[in-house]
This record gives C-alpha cells, structure tokens and sequence, in this order.
C-alpha cells in the first residue's frame, strides 16, 4: 500500500471544474499551502470551498478568490486579519456565502464522515442561521436539525505522513484537518516530512484509511 | 464621564475569574483577560482552534507560525495543555464543559440576548465563528465591551436590533462605566466605575438599570 | 490544579446508590479493575451500568452483578468469553438490559458529551432495535433518530495521567475510555503511571476537562 | 456431501480480498481469513475495538494484554497501523470507509437480509456488538458460515425467521458447500465446493439456487 504522490501537481489532477473542496487551516496555521497553489495553478474553476476562514492577504485560499475560481464558500469566519479577496469578491456578488457557526460546520464534516443523517444541535437555536431549518423542542431546550456536510476532496496539511496515509500534526495546526479529511470522499494530504518508516501507531491522528494521497511539501508557513 | 482604560477593565473581569477555571477568552478587548489574572489562580484557558491551555504571548523570533489562539496571536502553551481538532474543541464548548466565556458584543439586550456577529449592513460579510456554539454551551457567559458605541449610542438596550448569537444567555456585563448583571427583572447594578454617578451611566443606556 | 486523589476508595466515594455509570473497556482491555473493585466495597447498589461488555468470570463488572449492586445494564455485547455472572443475573430476571449498537452506544455518549440533542444513523434501521423509535428517510435511506446516553460517573482506565488529568492509553485500552471520560457528568480515571511532569500536549488523547479526579493504580491486566 | 474445513473455507474467502483493501473480520470464522491471504497483497485489517492493521498473533509469553482484537484474542499491530478510540472506529465502519467486512450468520435470506444478533431463544441474552453499524455502513458484507445447522435444518432461506441485523445487505456467502452471490432475482450459484453436486446443495438450502 503505497499512497504517495510524486509531487503536488499530480496530488490534485483529480480535481475537476465544479468541484466541493474541504480545505483545512484556521487563521495562517495548518493550511495546505502547496496544495491550494497547485490547484490554482491548474485552473480549475467553479469551486465551492470550505472552510473556516476565506483566506487572508495574497495566499492560500485568498489566490483561488483573486484568480476567480471559487463559485461558494462555506465558512463560519469569512472576515480575517488581512483578508482583501473574499471582501472584494463577495462586494461583487461573484461569490456565494454560506455562514455556518464554526462548530456545527465541524459537526456536519464529521456526520458526513462518519455516515450519519444529522444531528440536532442547540447552536443557533433562536437566531438568524436556524431559518427555514427544521428545529424541536426537547426537556425545554430548543435544537436545530443540521444535515451532513460531504465534498468531492479535502486538501490537508499535517506535519509527519507516511506511505499508508498515516498523519499527525503539530500544535493548533490539527484543527479542521482531521475531521475534513474523515468528511471529504477523496483527502489529499500535503505533509511537510514524509517519514520512510510508517509512523508510531500510537502517535497516529488521522489513520490512513480517511488519506487517498500524500504529497511531501517541506515549505513551513 | 470616568472610563476604565482597556487594561483597567481586564483586569476588572478577572478578578472574577475563580481559581480552577476553565475559560474560553473571545476575541479582541477579551484575550487580555488572562493577563491580569491575580496571583494565586491557576486557569486554563481554551482557544477554539484546539488548545486547552493557552500561555504567554512568546518572545519575538521565537513564535511557533503553528501555534496560534483564536484571535490568530501566537502563543504558547501553558503548563497542563493539550492540543485537540474541531471537534472535540466544540464538544467542551457545546457540552457544558468550560465554565466560563468571555465575548465582546455589539449589543446585549436586558433580558441577556446577545449580539455580536452581524450588523444590519448588507455589504459587510457576517462572521459567526464559534461564538454561537460558546454562547449555547457555556453556563457562564460574561460580556466586556464599551459602554457606548463610537458615536454615542447605547449598547446595553431593551431589545437587540442586530442579528442575535443566543437568546438570554449573558449573566454579565462589563463596560468601561459599570458593572450589570443580567437578572430576570432586567440590569441590575453591580458596581460604577470609580468616578461615575448611575445618572450619568442610566443616560448612556437605552434599559432601565436596577439598583 | 491537582485533581490527583490517594487511594482508589476515595475516588469512588462521591458515587452514590442508583448512580448511571459508564465504565470502560472492551473485552479485558482497558477496564478500570481497580476502581470498580473499590465501588464493590464501598457496597453501592442500585446502579445502572453502561459499557460495552457486562464482565467476564470473577472480575470487572462481573463482580458488581456478582454481589448484586447492578439493575440494569445498557451494553452492545453482554455475552462476552467466560461470561457467566451477567447471564445469571439476566435468567433470573434480576438485571434489566438494553442492547444498544456498539456505534450507536459510543455515539450516543458522545452526542452527550458534546451538548448535541440527538442524532440519525442508519444503524439498525428496519430491525428490532429501533421499533419504538422515531425514524425518517433521507435520499431514500432509512435512519433511527438516537437520543444522547448521559451518566452520572464515568470509571475510565488510562496508561498515563497528570495532575490536570490529561491522559494517554496503551494500544486498544483507548476503545470506549475517551469518549465515556466526555460523556459523563463526573470522570474518575485509574491510570497505570500517574506523572509527576505534565504529558506532553501532543500526546494527550484525553484532556484533563473531561476529568475530574485521578487515581494512580498500577497494577496491569 | 464433500464439506470444505474451516480453513479451506478461510482460504477461499481470502482469495476474494483485493490487494490494498481495508478489511473488517467478524468474530469467529471470519477471524481466520487473513492467515490465508494470497502472497504479494497488502490488506488492513481494521479491528472495531480501535485497531487498524491487525497483525498476527504474537507468540505465547510474548502478549501485550491490552493489545486484543474483537474476538478479543492477543493481536500485534501490522506495519502501518493505527490506534483510535471507539467514535472513530464506528465512523470509518459507518461511514463507509471499510471496503469489505467478512461476518458469521445465523440466517441469510434470498433478498440479503442478515440475521447473526439474537435468536428466538428469550432466556439467551441478545448481543449485537458492532455488526449492525458494519452491514449498514461498509459497502461489501460477505458472509461465511456452515451451509446447514448443526441439526440439519437450512441458513440459507427464503425469509429470516431470527431478528435482522440489516436488510439487504449481504453481497456474497461463502458455505462448506458452495458460494453464492446475492441478485435481485435471488441466490446464484458462483461455484461448488470440489465433490458437491447443485442437487444435493440446493436440498440443504430452503431458497432457490439460481444459475
């Protein structure tokens, strides 16, 4: 079993125009820099992204929003330190916005993974982003039924892979990773040491089984 | 008019901090909070993005680009710490495992509604992040803003105009002229800051302030 | 912070008679043996058990169903090799049993521990073990709607812990030990080696604000 | 009747494993599959109880007792695997990440129900463990059974008269007698085993076998 890949181009040929991308990173950490930057320069278009914030300054996803090719987002934070492109582009009306709070997106990330219907959550209750959902009242305390939230590919950024599709990640870069690479049907892993021995099963954060490629990419942010 | 200075207020909220805290610190005026800790307590503090157990600010040159809090400063670690993904982040937050959080707001509303991820400018993109799954599973949500906004108007009001993030679930508001708590009579005094009279603070707010 | 506590009869005394109390473990792995021979002799009763097995021969759980302390038992497998005080119990009608998918189970705590009001899941749907519970069909798959499982204690066996409870496991020990230490109202943990350093933050699997106490024990399976 | 041992039986289920396969072993029979696994291919073995890359069994004195599989017998962990907790386990089974799962049975009906949790026996406790989140979940269930009871009486059927573990779901079963792939019309014969005629196995099996 051997799921590395030559480089980061190959890593995402297999993303096509129209495509959903799960796209890990919170803030500037453990954000699959190279990855975002091969796919750009592929020039695949139409994309619906998803992810926590939208990019900030001239990088990561901020280069898909610049060169146009990001038809959705779905995020909790579009606004971010630094962020110039999803502004402009969302000023514009050429990008569509779907505002989920950050844990109910990281839930139905998580319930698309883990194969369930949905989930009823108490977040949002009341508020504007529980309109037209189903909602219900139990012992008192009002939730919303949120649904599953599947994409075509996740692009993921850990510090140490191996062959297998093993990862682990290093300080708060883990964030969204994990869970959008169980969420996503095809996970492309961008690591920044790919070990020539697998890793310690102990030390295994994301098991290889939720990994379709892994792609070293040294560069540190 | 008296008004706590930035520094004077964290402090202020953190005198109420109790030793053996978990506490969430949202982002800007909040995540100087920790700073003024006093001595003798020990807390930990959840960031959002996957850390319990958020340290010092470190010496420049030596930040880690990977180790980051909420408000994307870098950090480190403090002693006891732990690094988790999303979803068990949210799963202290949602399940009632933190003990506190303190949020900035545009408006806190008598009754304890809160809002503070959207205004009503249409071109402005609206940014939630975790605030609504916070304010949802956190039994102590204490607020730390200005009193006013920039151009004078009140903040602390009978009912919120903006979007809310949770209906009824600030117990406590912090401003840079008094203290409040939330009850279900509405404000109710806790302290002025040094220097101010209940007029002058009743006139800057749209709710009847209890006493 | 220091929620160490000496002995394993303290860390047990808070539990009182008719407490829900899930305890970890799967077969011989990863069982708190210490901690419930200590609620055995403190003489607690009246308890409803919720784990993934019902104990084998003399010890686990088997000796709280031994000395009759156990009224209901809500498990995925209670027929486990060398099992005989559960089966016991359940023949003379002394023990009340709910069978509950082991997906379901560890999901159902989790939806506990994570303040969620439910979930669906295609577990079990069209069988005995979801009659009497609501269910809907998405996309033209069938799903049950499984509510969250709360207890009041939870008795976990760990390899290593700190003083903050932070803790780590030993190969499958992990199984259900995380996800019960999230799911309870009150989280005991018998760990093999109680640190006297802090664990490391990347190594910790359970962070110390699922548990309340600590309690070393050394002794291994 | 020429009845294929168990582990003739283990060997021809391996021969339907894929190369680079993530593979789930029910407990019982379907334990012993990987020992006859073709030289030249690589399967994980995932193990419900948070395993995956389940190796072989370590030789005696040399256990870790709290390294088991879910039959609960001492394992090693094979090169590359990797430990998780029980959310995790059910989600790669649920979620449809496992490729095959091999399960025993009491009962498969024509239409691929499965039935291997509960008898109609009251006094027997039922135990489920993970095969309903498994059926449900993991796109190919292969069955591998004894083609009869002990007391003669068929396990292939036209309807389950045990309690379901899923509806629908059963691909392929592997007996002493025969394989059989599941089709919308019914059972259709993929082979014999060596020295067994369609006439003698089709009178141990209640279902019509078609060719």
């Amino acid at each position: 079993m051997d799921k590395t890949v030559a480089d980061l181009a190959r890593a995402v040929a297999p993303i096509t125009d129209g495509a959903s991308i799960m796209i890990g990173g919170f803030g500037s950490s453990g954000i699959p820099f190279g990855l975002i930057d091969a796919l750009c320069a592929q020039g695949t278009t139409g994309l619906t992204v998803i992810s926590n914030n939208a990019g900030a300054g001239e990088t990561g996803i901020a280069t898909l929003l610049k060169a146009g090719r990001v038809a959705k987002v779905i995020c909790s934070y579009p606004r971010t330190p630094g962020s110039i492109w999803f502004e402009r582009r969302y000023e514009a009306g050429e990008v569509a916005l779907e505002v989920v709070p950050q844990g109910t997106l990281a839930e139905r990330i998580r319930a698309a993974g883990a194969g369930l219907g949905g989930f009823l959550t108490p977040t949002a209750y009341g508020t504007r982003l529980a309109e037209g959902k189903e909602t219900r009242v139990i012992d008192g305390r009002g939730y919303v039924l949120e649904a599953p939230l599947h994409a075509d590919f996740a692009l993921v950024r850990a510090a140490r892979g191996d062959r297998y599709g093993n990862l682990s990640y290093h300080a708060t870069a883990r964030n969204f990773n994990p869970v959008m690479a169980m969420g996503a049907a095809h996970t492309i892993a961008e690591v920044r040491h790919l070990a020539s021995e697998p890793l310690d099963p102990e030390t295994v954060i994301t098991p290889g089984i939720f990994v379709q490629s892994v792609v070293e990419y040294g560069v540190r942010p | 008019m008296k008004s706590l200075s930035d520094s004077a207020l964290a402090a202020r909220v953190a005198q109420d901090i109790p030793d053996g805290s978990y506490v969430n610190l949202g982002i800007g005026k909040p995540t100087h909070v920790s700073a003024h800790l006093p001595e003798g307590r020990e807390v930990l503090y959840q960031s959002e993005n996957g850390l319990l157990g958020v340290g010092p600010v470190p010496p420049t040159g030596a930040e880690d680009p990977e180790l980051i809090d909420a408000s994307k400063r870098f950090v480190t670690p403090a002693t006891g710490a732990a690094y988790f993904d999303q979803t068990d982040s949210f799963a202290m937050m949602r399940g009632g495992h933190i003990d506190i959080a303190v949020l900035g707001a545009y408006q806190v509303a008598e009754n304890g509604d809160l809002a503070n991820w959207a205004t009503l400018d249409e071109k402005y993109p609206p940014a939630v992040g975790g605030a609504m799954d916070l304010v949802v599973g956190v039994p102590t949500i204490l607020v730390m803003m200005r009193h006013v906004n920039r151009d004078g108007s009140p903040k602390l009001l009978k009912t919120c105009s903006f979007p809310l993030t949770g209906l009824g679930v600030v117990s406590r508001v912090y401003t840079d002229l008094a203290v409040l708590d939330v009850t279900p009579a509405g404000f109710r005094l806790v302290e002025l800051a040094p220097g101010n009279s209940l007029d002058a603070v009743q006139a800057l707010t749209e709710a009847t302030i209890l006493t």
